[in-house]
């Protein structure tokens, strides 16, 4: 338990101190992006790497909840706070109603059903031109502020979104750690033997499934309050699919392997520019190369890779023995 | 304390359980033998809520608990073993045990989220318990070992452990001496019987007839998903149709 | 071993020593105007952000190979933002925190342009994009000005040209993409002040492969006309399936299908198809007295010579960008502000979209002139009027 | 022009469209029926199709029948290179590991054809001329009926190849059990290649058939994939009739959508009833089985 304490300490130190040795820039700029993307794939990976569930619709939460935060404190006036969390309790709603359904289902039915959600919400956000704006995108939404702090430089909105990032990498380890992560984890493994030890698993499903909408939902509102503008092609299929791949990449299961993947493949583009026309080409391959020789994804790697150090270092590996 | 009422179990034209009734006395071990493909494990299924029967009706100390789904029968008091141990293998030993507490614990997403003290409170008392509970199937020592890393005897032990940590009043146990040698068989009734003694029922599906014959109170035998006859293990042993089931015909 | 180690740090000396005189030896080099491109060369609209990026990189060689402006050469950074806001938003802020350039040209769409103009704003970096959109520069935005025709002058061709034919019941078929809807309102918009009637307003997404229920909607109304409003390759399908339903009545397109693509694909159906278009595509039909004439048979001719293609006006919002901003910066100016009102001040500059004049209440420039109306027969455009 | 041929027209362009689905979704059937696996892919064959069919007709200038032959068989063979080297090296996958490699497949392969063939549409030739046919106040152009006459001649040879043939048999054997099959001494290896180039195949003869119509690009392969994949759904992942009537269900009622209600939602629509028929008959609407999938 302690030891958990300190390596998140460790990390949020990390995290909250990036911007002091980087002179500002664009790179501070894109590790916005790079938070946002965290608590997306911290969202995905309570699903898929604790309870086992995928879901290829995770942008549409996202979508729904740059949108609401955006409609209603645009079109209706309201304050960005109370904007926030009307969308996220809408959202948590939308998925507590549509998970039962939807996570009776397994398998391909599961990633199709979801899919199929996905497509819906993109479809809509598309279409309602009247209020959405349609695919032309909706624009002025305010930016966040707390009394005279306006988050209006990349270095503020740095602050703000990595603070929320790290609130939700923090709150997700306690809860992977505790009898509901055991409950999911247990699920994972073998649903069959998990209920016959009392545990609800479609509810905790649904209550996962749940609180992943909500995170994503967060995300989505932070997102369009920084950005300021919003136009349904940021939420469609493929962020979902690059979601999955930031997942896949970083670790199923692993918190903080969650946030190397979003960090990874956010800052990837910007140090391979050269790849442009090929980045499509090398996202398949790695979903393919990673699922197939590191299905735990680059903290497995690390992981193996430390054992394989120690073991070398014939002094440290004699004492451990 | 569960009463067995004509259960009746169809899969496609097949009848797997035609009419089976029989019951378990609270406090006694009931054994339920017969050979392979009898039905055996499928009255388990059912009675678990994993199949559902196609005709009958089970109570559990008066009560109907008929097709419900195995989460709700745990929160009535009865859980179940299984053949093939099903260990949350990725799982320490201890947390597999853990998982078993679920139902005796409550904390929800917020409390588990931000650590509140009642649930930081709850999680040593859970911590606790797993260990004496390991400590009562004698597997203490293996507590932060890797489930799936643990052999195979020992991850017998692990299972009852975790079953037994739902404070169950019945336990259903699906063959449990499988894959056991004779030693570990032998510790296997010593602990069946320190489980009666806490007060829990039992029933177990087993092959092992040495063992059944020596811990069970009542024999329940099945063959091609009918009763055939029901007693103590001496009447068993002696019931002429029994003999000839096992042995074919004289 | 001593000595072989001072040899060898001897001659490493030497040779560091001797790198360090090439490069001090060398003639200050003059600072180059640095310029920052965003095209969406990937991603779904790539049709647009391809030729734009060829064009942009294109006259920048040309201006360079000249001397470059005012003895200064242009350096002309490119980002491609594949077709995505958020990427658009990243790379503007890039080019201006990192590769502190003075002045933005694109992103290819109305989405993106949208997405990138608070930035800009902030930053007060003028920013010429090259998407279609009318609602980039209207309302007036200080910074923020366009160099491709907005589609209100497009509509309010087609609109003309119908009332000249006494045709007053119009269907629309819009894609349901950032050009089509943004197509849609304006057609809406304008419909009253011709006096158009839409019978029927609907729409088809970009990737659909069937638009028949949508024309036999049409065909069952009292439509005269049919405008269908998108990009390729849907226009090419609404034209197929036209033809197969036997739908009679004139049939018009938009100018995001001005290009001999449409055309190959759409095949026969293509056939007296009308639309307004860029005088790019026509550019060797127009009078030699015609103010673009010179411009666009420029650029025609230098696309292909690089590229093996015709120029299309897509490539040509990308030319008239660069050119704008040359023009901005030989009056001497080179900050961000000093360009912006520069820019303002241009009138009557002859481009491949149009004549360009801006003022302080219009970033456009344009006028309907920018359109000419073609039409297609035997595969090729004919002017129209 | 009255409703009543307004209607004929939306149910002879739907079924045309729904034929198209279908053919798709036969595709997926196969390799699922074989070896549990959904290929997300399958789309991806369409495209390819389509493509080899432009890439050999339009810059080789083969004759239109060569082309599509090879185009066919390039398109088979991407199939089983896909099955090589994605899928037989997953030893011990879960549902999720395949969903994922299927998925990264699908990406992969759409970007290599975006590098090799570009980003632009093409077209091909219509088989036999555009002369608009008419049928119940309906039209039709010639390339439709190719595509019903396609699709019955699949499911009549479907059928006889499942039913008559040593290695449709096979096939069969491996979908009810494939360690059961592999012990009587069926190659389950070979089989699954032999699934997945058969998918292919009829992908990409279903991506050229309908590349006249609809044209293709590189990026064409994904709507048409969860097509395909809907009508599979609907029609309870059969390998025959099923899967044909989701198809045809599916084209109609997308062209009613449009037609009727709203053009806009129509896609909407069509995945709202994928959501329905999931929740509520997982096993498809025209089979009467039980299912797993639940």
């Amino acid at each position: 338990m302690r030891r958990e304490l300190i390596k998140f300490a460790l990390f949020a130190a990390v995290a909250l101190a990036v911007p002091a040795t980087i002179k500002g820039g664009y790179l501070l700029n894109v590790l916005v992006f790079v938070g946002i993307n965290t608590m997306l794939a911290v969202a995905l990976n309570l699903l898929l790497g604790f309870a086992g569930q995928i879901s290829l619709g995770q942008a549409a939460f996202y979508g729904l909840g740059a949108y609401l935060s955006g409609i209603l404190t645009t079109t209706y006036g309201w304050n960005p706070w109370t904007a926030m969390a009307v969308a996220a309790m809408a959202v948590g709603l939308l998925a507590f109603v549509i998970g039962f359904p939807i996570l009776k289902l397994k398998g391909h039915y599961l990633a199709m059903a979801t899919l199929g959600f996905g497509i819906i919400i993109y479809i809509v956000l598309n279409e309602y031109v009247d209020v959405t704006g349609g695919p032309s995108g909706f624009s002025g939404v305010p930016g966040l502020g707390i009394g005279n702090l306006h988050f209006d430089s990349d270095l503020k909105s740095y602050y703000l979104v990595w603070t929320m990032a790290l609130l939700v990498m923090l709150l997700a380890v306690n809860l992977t750690q505790s009898r509901i992560g055991r409950a999911l984890r247990a699920i994972h493994d073998s649903e069959v033997a998990a209920r016959v030890l009392g545990v609800n698993a479609r509810l905790l499903k649904v209550q996962v499934f749940t609180c992943s909408a909500v995170i994503s939902c967060l995300a989505g509102s932070l997102y369009a309050h920084t950005v300021t503008f919003i136009s349904p092609s940021t939420f469609g299929f493929h962020f979902s699919v690059e979601l999955l791949t930031m997942v896949i990449i970083g670790g199923l299961g692993s918190i903080y392997g969650s946030c190397l993947g979003a960090a990874l493949l956010t800052l990837l583009p910007e140090f391979l520019r050269t790849f442009q026309d090929y980045d499509i080409v090398v996202y398949g391959l790695l979903l393919i190369v990673m699922t197939m020789f590191l299905p735990g994804g680059l903290v497995q790697g690390f992981e193996m890779l430390w054992a394989g150090i120690r073991r070398l270092w014939p002094g440290r590996a004699g004492q451990d023995a | 304390m569960l009463d067995i009422h004509g259960i009746t179990c169809v899969f496609g034209g097949l009848t797997a359980l035609d009419d089976v009734s029989f019951s378990a006395r609270a406090g006694e071990i009931t054994g339920v033998i017969g050979p392979n493909g009898a039905g055996k494990t499928t009255l388990f299924n059912i009675i678990t809520g994993i199949y559902t029967r196609s005709a009958g009706r089970i109570t559990l100390e008066g009560s109907d608990i008929s097709g419900l789904p195995p989460e709700r029968l745990t929160r009535l008091g009865l859980v179940r073993t299984f053949q093939n141990i099903e260990l949350f293998g990725k799982m320490s030993v201890l947390e597999n045990v853990m998982v078993g507490l679920h139902t005796r614990s409550r904390s929800g997403f917020i409390a588990c989220a931000f650590k509140l003290p009642q649930h930081l409170r709850e999680e040593r008392r859970i911590r606790e318990q797993a260990q004496e509970l390991l400590e009562f199937v004698g597997i203490a020592d293996l507590a932060d070992m890797a489930a799936a890393n643990l052999p195979f005897g020992k991850g017998r032990m692990l299972e009852i452990a975790r079953a037994l940590a739902v404070q169950p009043r019945i336990m259903l146990m699906d063959e449990p001496a499988a894959g056991l040698n004779s030693r570990e068989t032998w510790q296997l009734g010593d602990l069946i019987r320190k489980i009666r003694e806490t007060g829990v029922t039992v029933v177990l599906v087993e092959h092992d007839m040495e063992l059944v014959m020596d811990i069970c109170d009542t024999i329940v035998v099945l063959n091609l998903g009918r009763k055939l006859a029901e007693g103590t293990p001496r009447q068993i042993q002696e019931n002429p149709e029994v003999i000839a089931a096992y042995l074919g015909d004289e | 071993m001593k000595t072989r180690f001072i040899r060898i740090a001897t001659l490493l000396l030497a040779l560091f020593s001797s790198v360090g005189a090439a490069i001090a030896a060398e003639p200050v080099k003059i600072e180059p105007i640095k310029i920052g491109a965003l095209f969406s060369v990937t991603g779904p609209p790539s049709f647009l952000g391809e030729p734009e990026r060829n064009t942009a990189q294109m006259v920048v060689d040309e201006i360079n190979k000249t001397g470059g402006i005012k003895g200064r050469p242009l350096e002309l950074v490119i980002y491609d933002t594949t077709g995505d806001p958020t990427k658009a938003v990243q790379l503007a802020t890039k080019l201006i925190k990192d590769d502190k350039v003075v002045a933005i040209i694109g992103p290819s769409t109305t989405g993106e342009t949208m997405a990138v103009k608070p930035v800009t704003e902030k930053e007060q970096i003028p920013l010429i994009s090259c998407a279609a959109g009318s609602k980039i520069t209207d309302p007036v935005n200080p910074w923020t000005f366009k160099t491709a025709q907005n589609d209100t002058l497009a509509v309010a061709r087609i609109f003309e040209h119908l009332q000249k034919r006494k045709l007053d019941k119009v269907a629309i078929l819009t894609a349901s993409d950032g050009f089509g809807a943004s197509g849609r309102e304006q057609l809406k918009n304008q419909a009253t002040k011709f006096g158009m009637t839409l019978t029927v307003d609907d729409t088809f997404g970009p990737k659909d492969t069937d638009m028949t229920a949508q024309l036999t909607k049409i065909r069952g109304s009292e439509a005269q006309a049919i405008i269908c409003w998108g990009t390729n390759p849907g226009p090419a399908v609404v034209a197929k399936n036209a033809r197969q339903l036997g739908i009679k009545l004139p049939l018009f397109m938009s100018h995001g299908v001005s290009s001999k693509k449409f055309i190959e694909l759409a095949g026969e159906a293509a056939e007296g198809i009308i639309l307004p278009s860029g005088q790019v595509i026509v550019a060797d039909l127009l009078p030699a007295a015609a103010p673009q004439k010179k411009a666009l048979m420029a650029y025609v001719q230098d696309y292909k010579k690089n590229f093996g293609v015709e120029g299309d006006h897509f490539g040509g919002h990308a030319w008239d960008a660069v050119m704008l901003l040359k023009k901005a910066l030989e009056q001497g100016a080179d900050t961000p502000a000093a360009i912006r009102d520069q820019l303002e001040k241009i009138s009557g500059f002859a481009g491949i979209g149009g004549v360009f004049g801006f003022s302080a209440a219009d970033h456009a420039g344009l006028t309907k002139d920018a359109f000419v109306l073609v039409e297609i027969r035997n595969k090729d455009w004919v002017l129209v009027d | 022009m009255d409703f009543s041929q307004q209607l004929s027209q939306y149910l002879l362009s739907g079924l045309a469209t729904g034929a198209i689905y279908a053919l798709i979704g036969l595709g997926f059937a196969i390799i699922y029926n074989s070896t549990g696996i959904i290929n997300f892919a399958q789309g991806e064959f369409v495209m390819l199709g389509g493509m080899f069919g432009v890439y050999f007709y339009t810059i080789h200038q083969l004759p239109l029948v060569a082309a599509l032959v090879l185009a066919v068989l390039c398109a088979a063979a991407s199939g089983v290179m896909f099955e090589r080297l994605a899928i037989r090296p997953l030893r011990r996958a879960t549902p999720l590991g395949l969903v994922i490699i299927t998925i990264g497949g699908s990406i992969l392969v759409r970007g290599i054809a975006m590098l090799v063939w570009g980003k632009d549409t093409h077209a091909l030739p219509t088989f036999s001329g555009d002369e608009p046919i008419a049928l119940a106040g309906a039209t039709l152009l010639p390339q439709h009926l190719w595509i019903f006459a396609l699709t019955v001649l699949l499911i009549v040879v479907n059928k006889l190849f499942f039913q008559y043939t040593i290695t449709g048999k096979a096939l069969r054997a491996c979908a009810v059990n494939q360690r059961a099959a592999g012990l009587v001494g069926i190659d389950v290896r070979r089989m699954v290649m032999f699934s997945f180039l058969l998918a292919s195949g009829m992908g990409a003869l279903a991506g050229i058939i309908v590349a006249p119509l609809t044209m293709t690009s590189y990026d064409v392969g994904i709507m048409l994939g969860l097509k395909g994949f809907c009508a599979a759904i609907i029609g309870g992942m059969s390998n025959g009739i099923g899967t044909v009537l989701g198809g045809l269900l599916l084209g109609v009622l997308e062209a009613l959508g449009a037609g009727l209600i709203s053009s806009g939602y129509k896609d909407a629509v069509t995945f709202v009833i994928l959501l329905l028929i999931l929740f509520l008959r997982p096993q498809g609407l025209f089979s009467s089985g039980e299912s797993e999938r639940v």
